[in-house]
């Protein structure tokens, strides 16, 4: 049975991956999880320089869901080369580095600084609802999009995803920017903006107003999207937002994903990635699928 | 990670107490997360309020649906929890006076840390709103004080009150309640000049430090800094956090 | 304690409404509710005539959720006329018709037709998901919104409320458009697109591969667009998605809802708008709230 | 409208029969919607298969997380039911021989109806898959003849072979099942002639017939029409039903 999946020149020995900010640099889950196992670790987005993020409260739970609203607290890309990245190297997975820039230039200056051995593939984080400059401003601009991809591509050896954001009408016109741009594969869905309100004090939750929602409760609509970004782009998808199981797993690589990532499961059950990656070979037995990539994009229509 | 429930009952209205089995030995000032069921999705995060041989005690107060879920539970049910978490109390064997300053529901984690405290002179002071809970239990450990806002027991008033009359003792403090409380025990600490460690409280996601929604704003350098109250806390020290 | 709020020239003795589409035509819940206490009943969508529908499976649960596609299977407005409006008459509630045309054509001689004795109110369905002609087409473009409102305008004397879709990047514009055409309120969400897969038949659970959500999950999400949509107009907004109790009812016009409609969670517990109608009650007693145009549109940021 | 769990056993495999308190008294044929808890939404759909003076049974097959989470009820649960809803089995002073026909799960509401028939001559053709179950119950009503797909109970096939040799028995045929059996029975009763009254199956968002949801395709003058399941039926006339 074969697990392996391949974006652009670069072969992930299966498709569960770990969503960005999700997963911190993977020491933390390293007690729950053979690193080694997972196909990919999608880092702590980056910032060039280090970020203090958001007031709390920066998480409340909502229906099946949660909103966040870190704002991107993160060491910045130095930080992060020299405290986070010694430690992923031990391991035998792919580190995919979560990059967002307020600029044109940061993002082209990380990658730059992230053009390094042990650093697999940039994830360009065009889609941050939580952050004030940049963030979603790129990501609702398929100008920006083409733009900042075909910069970033420029500078760096590394595969490039550009992570896109649910907060558009019509993901395709967005991931087609991104495929124009260079980019080898796009992710999706970072969170979808969404608030919440104490009624006693009459203030919005979070000192932003809005936060992004994720989890369990977003997965029919990231399906959506996932299925939508895949038709309109040949290359490859990655596919994420409220995947609890080996099921929204499949669904995510039935409608076109070549691999996924787990986002908020993994704060509801530590281990759900080995767990997801058990059942996919439970039901790729069963259904006698020996090659992972029969399933990917089989959506029957 | 199921743990199996020994026992979950209604120790004073709407507070309950919870013990399951558990093998990891945590120490004082950690916490598990526990999943509350239902329609729950997150963890919630309990202190540890004590610990024997395989065996956990959590005290919970029912303030929404989780704690709810939880206070449904009967003997030999399932939960599942995670833990122990978090950088708890240090214990100092230099210091033979200790204040521990509890309020409310921030008392339950100061049990476990009261049992493991190995000084000579120990004081403690509980308050609560109106009903006091596990007295019996703190008194095995040290002088109890108890103070409640309605006067219902013990001395009327605020722990900071209480805490004036034998602060003088002290050569540390530790404290755990509400913020307001935790705010007005640093100042004392600080006007004092005793070293003072507080537990404090913030939405998680998590639990292990590796989401960042736990922010805890402490004093840096450069201004500021947030720490994660999961990984670095609960406990800090008093000085450390910006209220 | 005053709970009555005005739309339009129109007062409704409470802002707890109920849902298009949830609620039938009012008989069913009869039983379970006294239609005399609900603010008003928005009745299933109205096509010119009668529709049968899409095939079955119609819904399918989510995490939190409910997928639909009914496909506004209807008695069309003349067996509305006949069949339901004498019963709907016999309530002392406000009865808001929900009327969804293939062509800006059929909506005015739909509103012709409703202009009668028994109807206080119509609601444009621009938004449905299910059809193929009209529905969303409609929502997504602010020029059709602005030309059905101003047309039905032109034709009825009753109170016209534009029913928006979430599956827009920014709802302020298609808000800003209802109330330019003349529109007395707008109301949203209506569903947000998602999806299903059966993942042994890898086919989408639904024959039109795309269907509606709602219900609790999409609650973070609807609140965010009312809070935009009442900060680009000045008419009433009347706020739904994922209402399940008082406390969301009060997050709802916090941020700016005139009056509120319950949609799934009358399938969960038909009582519920009475449960919600009684906690808004206490919600007021324990706040000291006298007249609930208090708390709308109070948000605190 | 909370009812209380008087029994929930496992009467086989992944089947199981549930008894709470229900004072309304439903039909044959009409179901119950129930709140199965944890994270489910929507109330799930299940037939009466008893009733006797204030206690209602059901007989429910672990398939979902909703049937998981009824089964791991107890006695003294409390849970969240509605009904009965839908239009059940008519049943006709008229017909003398009845011919009732289950397959798997869609058997338990011909017990409450093979109950209420007042016939002299009823023969209950029951289908299973492997393990039976209510055997003992239906023969209190009529002659009961088993069929398994494996042989390992009664006779070796589908319900449909047996039901041939004594289908000229037959006045009226009532049928509950998958809808391949339900369908196949739909045939027989057409080409015998004889009318035929069958339960069907959907997915329902209310149950009370307010939100078109529980779609199922009949005959009509000018092509088809969608009849509601949960008010039209679950029970119609096979002839009416397009499969
Ligand atoms: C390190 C730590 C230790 C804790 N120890 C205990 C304990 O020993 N006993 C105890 O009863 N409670 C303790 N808490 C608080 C407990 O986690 C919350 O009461 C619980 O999560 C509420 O869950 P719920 O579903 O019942 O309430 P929700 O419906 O989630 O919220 C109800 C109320 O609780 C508040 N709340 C929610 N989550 C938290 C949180 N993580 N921290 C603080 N407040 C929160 C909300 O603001 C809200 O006002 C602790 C919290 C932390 C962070
Ligand atoms: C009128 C009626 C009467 C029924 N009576 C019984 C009964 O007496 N005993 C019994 O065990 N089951 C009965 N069912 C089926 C029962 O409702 C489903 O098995 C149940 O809803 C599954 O819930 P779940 O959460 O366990 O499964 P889910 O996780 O929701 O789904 C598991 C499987 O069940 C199927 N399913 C889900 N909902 C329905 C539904 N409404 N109808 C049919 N299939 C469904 C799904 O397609 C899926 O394959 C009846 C259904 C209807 C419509
Ligand atoms: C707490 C939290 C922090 C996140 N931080 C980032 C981030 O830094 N960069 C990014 O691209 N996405 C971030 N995301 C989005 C996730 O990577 C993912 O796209 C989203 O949560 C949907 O997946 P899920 O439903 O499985 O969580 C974050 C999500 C959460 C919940
Ligand atoms: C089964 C179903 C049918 C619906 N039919 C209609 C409709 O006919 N017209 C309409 O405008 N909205 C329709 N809606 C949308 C609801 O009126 C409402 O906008 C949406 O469900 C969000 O509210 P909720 O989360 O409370 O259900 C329907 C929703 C459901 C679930
Ligand atoms: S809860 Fe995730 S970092 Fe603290
Ligand atoms: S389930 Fe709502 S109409 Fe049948």
């Amino acid at each position: 049975m074969s697990l392996k999946v391949n974006i652009g020149n670069l072969e992930f020995k299966n498709p569960v991956f770990v969503a960005s900010g999700t997963f911190g640099f993977g020491k933390e889950y390293s007690q729950y999880v053979d690193l080694n196992k997972l196909g990919a670790i999608m880092v702590k987005g980056l910032t060039l320089n280090p970020k203090e993020g958001n007031p709390p409260p920066r998480i409340y739970e909502t229906p099946s869901g949660i909103l966040n609203s870190v704002g991107l607290q993160n060491p910045g890309v130095d930080g992060f080369l020299r405290d986070e990245l010694p430690f992923l190297k031990k391991f035998d997975t792919k580190v995919i580095v979560n990059i967002a820039g307020e600029t044109i230039e940061e993002f082209v200056t990380m990658a730059q600084k992230l053009d390094i051995d042990g650093v697999h593939a940039l994830e360009l984080n065009v889609s941050c609802p939580n952050v004030k400059e940049g963030g979603m401003a790129f990501g609702v601009n398929p100008n920006s999009i083409y733009e900042i991809t075909k910069r970033v591509k420029g500078v760096t050896n590394k595969i490039v995803i550009v992570k896109l954001t649910p907060n558009v009408a019509d993901i395709k016109i967005y991931a087609k920017a991104a495929e124009d741009g260079g980019a080898d594969a796009v992710s999706l869905i970072n969170t979808i903006t969404g608030m919440a309100v104490d009624i006693n004090s009459r203030k919005p939750i979070f000192k932003n107003i809005f936060a992004g929602l994720s989890g369990p409760a977003v997965k029919p609509i990231a399906l959506k999207y996932v299925y939508e970004a895949k038709k309109a782009v040949s290359i490859p998808v990655i596919g994420m937002g409220g995947i609890s199981s080996a099921e929204d797993a499949i669904e995510f690589m039935i409608v076109g994903a070549t691999a996924v990532a787990i986002g908020t499961y993994n704060f509801i059950n530590p281990t759900c990635t080995m767990d997801i990656l058990e059942d996919i070979k439970k039901y790729m037995n069963k259904n006698n699928v020996s090659d992972i990539n029969q399933i990917i994009n089989s959506i029957n229509v | 990670m199921k743990h199996t429930i020994i026992r979950n009952d209604e120790i004073r209205s709407g507070v309950f107490r919870m013990e399951f089995d558990f093998a990891d030995i945590p120490t004082p000032g950690q916490f598990v997360m526990i999943n509350c069921g239902g329609n729950t999705l997150l963890k919630r995060p309990f202190s540890i309020c004590d610990f024997e041989k395989d065996k956990m005690t959590v005290v919970y107060e029912v303030r929404g649906k989780g704690t709810y879920n939880l206070s449904k539970m009967k003997i030999s049910d399932e939960i599942d929890v995670t833990g122990p978490h978090g950088h708890g109390f240090d214990i100092f064997d230099k210091y033979n006076n200790i204040l521990v300053v509890g309020g409310g529901i921030g008392i339950p984690p100061l049990l476990f840390l009261s049992k493991k405290l190995k000084s000579k002179n120990i004081n403690i002071v509980l308050g609560f709103r109106s009903d006091a809970f596990l007295i019996d239990e703190f008194s095995k450990y040290g002088n109890v004080l108890i103070t409640t806002e309605d006067g219902s027991y013990g001395m009327k008033g605020y722990v900071t009150d209480a805490m004036k009359e034998i602060i003088n003792e002290a050569d540390i403090i530790y404290g755990c309640g509400p913020k307001p409380m935790l705010n007005a025990v640093k100042d004392i600490s600080e006007k004092y000049k005793i070293p003072c460690q507080i537990s404090v409280e913030e939405r998680m996601g998590c639990g292990i430090g590796a989401c960042m929604t736990c922010a805890c704003k402490t004093v840096a350098e450069d201004g500021y800094h947030y720490k994660k109250v999961c990984k670095d806390g609960p406990v800090f020290w008093a000085k450390e956090v910006v209220f």
